[in-house]
């Protein structure tokens, strides 16, 4: 560990961590439930196809939906069991999406799979394997890993970075994972590296998480042959997770608005989606299946679960104990960038990173005033825009006016609306005036 | 789950910092109240009546504007109380109890509601609220000042049927009659800068103690309300202006009497400070700062009035809207072409 | 309009030149080197060689008065010569207002046994300053818009977007030196000279409809495109009494050439700046929940009362 | 602008309501704010722009045919100039203690741009008595509007109407600075507003 700590320079907030409640919890299987409904809209870029009908097989990870033309990564399914439906599901974003429903085989014992040897395999093998797996950036809005992994010829990419910062509150999973595979995710780094041609590679991570430094370090130095992986540890600030944030950091390169991170020469890649790599090369298992942080302080019994995808939050929900009474809202995905939901008829996607089980302490709904003019909002934001300018022009109507305050390079990553003592719902104002501000 | 929950469904973020404008405001008024402690010993209880008129003026024509315009009433966030205890602040402590009535109606209604409300003030409405009384009210506004008494007025006037005795403020004396009558008036100046720093001199009541309204201030800093740019860059541009243009020849005025006397600390630390008349960004803030001291000088010096911070932060106020425009925040990396 | 700017930036450094150049104090007798006011209450006359002193002690020698008011005499307590005898303090009974230019008379000046006859000479501050408080006076001090209160038809009409602001301002500030110089020549030279000061008004804003003519014409000529951006204000110029204004006042103040010209170029600037300030925060009001009632022009109105309110901040201000 | 259907006390009417050239047409404001400070200085005033505006829409509407228009606006400046230096010499004259109160406000009525508006306007295409009335109703227009301001503001700032001591004391000497014109005549544009607004209103419904 280097002595000071890296960190990008404009903005960032500290919300409270509460990663308290499930940061020691070993990572738990969950049993599998008694049917999955697996969204076939899980990634970034076109819907999938299913390849199935109802009344079908299938075996545990099966491809039962492949995307035709565009962008996309094929879907799995996560049981063996029989196709009891292809319908409609509850979807986190775009509230309803198409499913497959599969009724569980209780009786079929879990699918062997067994290591090969990658080193020896082709590049364009590797790319084939990450493809077939349908691996797509499960930290963040799953744009699929095969794409990114080949960047066009022109852009020099001479840097990997491993996204292991995890700077939302409560999630606790990509901490987990380093923590107890160390050895998966230094090998599917290895991995990563020799798909883009690198010898070494970054893997940044908060420094609220030394157990899992010291154990990436360690293992780093036991198994390099050859390869150059330095764990840096990160000043703890949200949105320290922030692809753009997490290449300054770690570079000093600021990838330019409307860019993409190798347009400065970087990939980023996160913890999670490294590890899954690691299952497709090596084991040649398709991404079916994820570790979820359950927190909150309404829930249970916290936990952080190894899921199918396609489990619904009702059946992770009784699996740890049910909800307490104080429960007021439920999310998925980390407090600052998640989704609230209004039902748990939701299935778990390859991109859940969480679900959380908020009190109405923990959430904050006071109602919102006018704006005071702090300029908070203008300190926290990582981006260097101005939430308060663009909230009051949408306020005033005049969203299209907008645009010279660059409100297309916000990510959204809610900094603005955290600080905001008249606790205006900046990142909303935002959404509305990117879809009235078209450039 | 079968029946239906009750749950807040919003956009991210879900959990908000524990800060809320109550709270900024409310820790403000509690910042500002040590002074008024200190004037009610020193000056007696005509400061206490002056300052409770005044902040219930403010807070009912809050209410009563906000009620006239059909808007949610606010009178809990603190904002008007602070507008109240400023103005109190500002003004002879000895004028009559229906002065601050009126002061009341400009700032809150005119000054604030009318251009819509907390947020859109372009000017800060305490002051606005002072400047159209000394405009009005031109001899009570400038000569209703109390002696200050070191043991205890509040006590030595009471059932004496005296209100209190009138007398000059320094920066007066100071204006009209040169230095050797300050000395004269308030002791060598060992002594004034003594008495100045923790209060025993005539003025409003938020000219008293410059230690009281420190303290308060640097509170302010601590819990990062606000930032060290508007205060320092005010009082260092009242000093060094002061100290070049103050004397008989350049390079000979005094500092640190141009920084005790008057509302000098007030101004800087709660009202040139103040959110929403005042510049986000550093750049910003440090070149405001430094118009607010510049412009009090050369009220002080050159112009019609013995004090110039009130004026002279009003007359920086209305630039705020083009700092805005002029000092942005440094933008991450905007996309290539797009800068104008 | 980035393009432009250029232009304006090296004619006011010309003006400056210029200024630079022709300004200073030129006693109107060839044996007086420099008047100057020196404290308060004293002036300070220095003289090319040295003078009788007894000459010089008596005050009766002296006689002096206000510019606007000659009739009034100030009383002159003591006269006190240096050494050499080149340097001569009136010392005055009573404080000086400085401001106005004092018109000294000194009757026969005796050196060295010799008559050296009668001088007439002006006592001003010091010249620079008065001409650079006469610029600040016009545009800050007493602001046009918000102590003075004219130009506000045009005023309220361009402060909607800082653009326009900014572009009237500049259009304004040429339109108004340039007729107030025309304005300043016309009536020293022939209205007052042939008594015909009773048409000012005709001819005025007859130079003005001229000068705004010629400044169109010579734009369209030379550079179009900065006629494209400043043409349409032309025409509101006419509209702005400011315009008239300024030549009514220096001509009732008989300010010279100089002085003329610092007093258009601050009223402009001073224009200039109130249009700039007053675009700025009605840019921002625009997005305000401001009462239906009030919006537009009302609520300007409102804003610009509290404007004048905090310009009464510099009032009682003399900077020299 | 055709030339005008409307009677004669109607022009009156529309002049000092619905086009009132200060509250309505937001024109001639230097003087609602410079020196509407009483109800005298108001009635000077209304009086020296309702002669300018009269004798100059009517010799604007006499002379309307023989005008080429690329010339009409110097013309126009022209007449105003002429009439105005008349009033100015006039009253430099014969009322020389409110001749300096309202300074250089005489003098200024040549800039105002209502006179010139309305010669554009109206008088150019109106027959002479058309003109003549618009011209009395623009100029009472006018002289309404000083008056209420001066009103208001003599009441409130020096406690006198015309000079006459009404309430004993001076209320509020605010009402007097010019700092306050611009306060008055927001506010009375405001109730301008607020009546068309109910009227309109009370018409729907």
């Amino acid at each position: 560990m280097n002595g000071s700590l890296l960190t990008f320079l404009k903005g960032g907030v500290h919300p409270p961590e509460s990663k308290e409640l499930t940061e020691h919890l070993p990572i738990e299987s969950m049993p599998l439930p008694a049917t999955v409904e697996i969204l076939l809209s899980q990634h970034f870029g076109a819907p999938c196809t299913p390849l199935v009908k109802k009344k079908d097989e299938v075996v545990e990870g099966d491809m039962i939906g492949e995307v035709k033309a565009g962008l996309g990564a094929g879907i799995h399914s996560s049981v063996t069991g029989k196709i009891k439906n292809i319908a409609t599901s509850a979807h986190p974003i775009s509230v309803s999406a198409s499913s497959v429903v599969i009724q569980t085989d209780s009786e079929a014992g879990p699918r062997e799979y067994t290591p090969c040897k990658w080193m020896d395999l082709s590049r364009d093998e590797l790319l084939g394997r990450i493809k077939r797996a349908g691996i797509v950036g499960i930290g963040g809005a799953g744009f699929p890993t095969h794409v990114k992994l080949s960047p066009p010829p022109e852009a020099k990419v001479d840097t990997l970075i491993i996204n292991g910062a995890e700077c939302e509150p409560y999630l606790t999973t990509d901490h987990r994972v380093m923590l107890e595979h160390p050895d998966q995710v230094i090998e599917g780094a290895k991995i990563l590296s020799i798909i883009l041609g690198l010898k070494e590679c970054h893997i940044g991570i908060e420094a609220n998480k030394p157990d899992a430094i010291e154990a990436l370090q360690k293992t780093a130095k036991e198994s390099s042959n050859g390869f150059r992986i330095l764990v840096d540890s990160l000043k703890v600030k949200y949105p320290q997770g922030s692809e753009k944030q997490l290449i300054e950091s770690i570079t000093g390169r600021r990838v330019p608005g409307f860019g993409l991170p190798f347009d400065v020469g970087v990939i980023v890649q996160n913890v999670g989606t490294t590890r899954a790599v690691y299952d497709a090369v090596v084991l040649e298992k398709p991404l079916y299946e994820k570790v979820i942080t359950i927190s909150g302080r309404s829930i249970n019994r916290p936990a952080n679960l190894l899921v199918r995808v396609g489990t619904k939050l009702s059946d992770i929900v009784s699996f740890l104990g049910g909800t307490k009474p104080e429960l007021s809202k439920v999310l998925m995905g980390g407090p600052m960038m998640g989704f609230a939901v209004s039902t748990l008829d939701m299935p778990v996607t390859k991109t859940t990173s969480g679900v959380l089980f908020l009190t109405e302490e923990e959430i904050d709904i006071r109602p919102h005033g006018q704006c005071i003019r702090c300029g908070w909002c203008l300190d926290a934001c990582p981006m260097g825009l101005s939430p308060n300018e663009i909230a009051i022009y949408v306020e005033a109507g005049r969203a299209e006016d907008t645009s010279q305050f660059g409100v297309f390079e916000c990510f959204e990553c809610g900094c603005c609306a955290f600080v905001c003592p008249a606790k205006r719902p900046l990142v909303q104002f935002i959404r509305l005036a990117k879809m009235k501000a078209k450039k | 789950m079968s029946e239906s929950p009750l749950w807040t469904v919003s956009i991210s973020p879900h959990v908000k910092s524990r800060e809320s404008v109550e709270k900024i405001m409310w820790t403000v008024v509690a910042c500002l109240l040590p002074p008024l402690i200190l004037s009610v010993f020193i000056f007696g209880l005509q400061t206490l009546i002056i300052t409770l008129i005044s902040v219930i003026s403010c807070v009912a024509t809050e209410a009563i504007s906000q009620k006239l315009l059909n808007r949610p009433i606010t009178i809990r966030d603190g904002s008007a109380v602070i507008t109240g205890l400023l103005m109190a602040y500002i003004i002879p402590p000895g004028v009559p109890y229906w002065i601050p009535i009126l002061g009341a109606i400009m700032a809150i209604y005119v000054a604030k509601h009318l251009l819509g409300g907390i947020g859109f003030n372009i000017f800060n409405p305490a002051l606005i609220g002072r400047a159209f009384l000394l405009a009005s009210f031109p001899v009570a506004m400038t000569s209703a000042w109390l002696t200050p008494i070191r043991d205890a007025a509040v006590f030595k006037y009471m059932g004496t049927g005296i209100d209190a005795v009138s007398t000059a403020t320094p920066l007066y004396v100071l204006k009209h009659y040169g230095m050797a009558a300050v000395l004269e008036k308030f002791g060598s100046l060992s002594t004034i800068y003594g008495d100045f720093f923790i209060g025993w001199r005539p003025g409003c009541i938020g000219e008293t103690s410059a230690l009281l309204l420190l303290i308060g201030g640097i509170y302010l800093l601590y819990k990062k309300y606000i930032t060290w740019h508007i205060p320092i860059s005010v009082i260092v541009s009242v000093g060094f202006f002061t100290w070049v243009f103050g004397g008989e020849k350049l390079f000979t005025g005094n500092p640190l009497l141009a920084v005790l006397s008057g509302g000098v600390i007030l101004g800087a630390f709660f009202m040139a400070t103040d959110y929403v008349t005042s510049p986000t960004q550093k750049t910003g803030k440090l070149i405001f700062g430094a118009g607010v001291g510049a412009l009090t000088v050369l009220i002080r010096l050159k112009g019609g009035y013995p004090e110039g911070v009130c004026y002279a932060i009003l007359l920086m106020n209305p630039l705020t809207p083009a700092f805005e425009t002029w000092f942005k925040p440094k933008r991450f990396a905007p996309p290539k072409g797009a800068e104008k | 309009m980035k393009n432009f700017r250029r232009e304006y930036l090296i004619l006011s450094i010309l003006a400056v030149l210029g200024l630079i150049l022709l300004g200073g104090c030129k006693p109107e007798h060839r044996f007086i080197k420099k008047t100057a006011f020196k404290d308060i209450n004293s002036i300070v006359i220095t003289f090319a060689g040295p003078v009788d002193e007894a000459w010089a002690k008596n005050t009766s020698n002296y006689s002096i008065y206000e510019k606007p008011d000659p009739d009034i005499k100030l009383k002159i307590g003591q006269v006190s010569i240096s050494p050499d005898k080149r340097t001569v303090v009136l010392t005055f009974e009573e404080d000086l207002n400085q401001d106005q230019p004092h018109i000294l008379n000194i009757s026969e000046i005796i050196s060295e046994g010799k008559s050296l006859g009668t001088a007439f000479v002006k006592v001003k501050k010091l010249y620079f300053g008065y001409l650079f408080s006469i610029l600040i006076g016009a545009m800050i001090i007493n602001n046009f818009v918000f102590a003075k209160y004219l130009g506000l038809c045009v005023f309220f009409g361009t402060s909607q977007k800082k653009s326009t602001a900014v572009g009237m301002g500049i259009t304004f500030t040429i339109v108004i030196v340039f007729s107030a110089m025309m304005a300043w020549f016309l009536y020293q030279f022939v209205l007052k000279p042939y008594r015909l000061d009773f048409l000012q008004i005709v001819v005025f804003i007859g130079l003005v409809s001229l000068s705004v003519q010629a400044v169109d014409t010579i734009l369209r000529k030379v550079n179009p495109a900065l006629f494209k951006a400043f043409g349409v204000y032309l025409v509101l110029v006419i509209a702005n009494c400011i315009v008239i204004a300024v030549p009514l006042i220096l001509a009732d103040n008989e300010y010279n050439g100089w002085e003329s010209l610092m007093l258009a170029l601050g009223a402009g600037l001073g224009f200039l700046i109130a249009l700039f300030l007053m675009s700025s925060v009605r840019e921002r009001l625009d997005l305000a929940n401001v009462p239906t009632t009030y919006r537009g022009l009302p609520i300007a109105f409102v804003v610009a009362g509290l404007f004048a309110l905090a310009f009464m901040g510099f009032s009682g201000m003399s900077i020299f | 602008m055709p030339a005008t259907t409307k009677t004669n006390s109607q022009l009156v009417i529309n002049g000092i309501l619905n086009e009132n050239p200060i509250f309505r047409l937001a024109l001639s404001m230097c003087p609602a704010v410079g020196i509407s400070t009483s109800v005298m200085n108001g009635l000077l005033l209304g009086i020296a722009v309702l002669f300018v505006q009269v004798f100059s829409s009517c010799t604007i509407s006499v002379i309307r045919n023989y005008i080429h228009p690329k010339i009409r606006i110097p013309t126009y400046t022209l007449t105003i100039a002429t009439w105005v230096t008349v009033i100015d010499l006039v009253l430099a004259a014969y009322m020389p203690a409110a001749y300096k109160e309202m300074g250089i406000f005489v003098k200024l009525i040549v800039a105002f741009a209502i006179i010139t508006m309305r010669l554009e306007m109206f008088a150019c295409k109106n027959s002479v008595p058309a003109s003549f009335w618009d011209g009395v109703g623009m100029g009472l227009g006018f002289m309404f509007a000083m008056m209420t301001l001066g009103f208001v503001r003599e009441l409130l700032g020096m406690g006198t109407l015309f000079g006459y001591d009404i309430l004993g004391f001076k209320p509020l000497l605010f009402f007097v600075l010019p700092a306050a014109g611009f306060f008055c005549v927001g506010i009375m544009m405001a109730i301008y507003n607020y009546v068309e607004l109910a009227y309109n209103r009370k018409k729907k419904g």
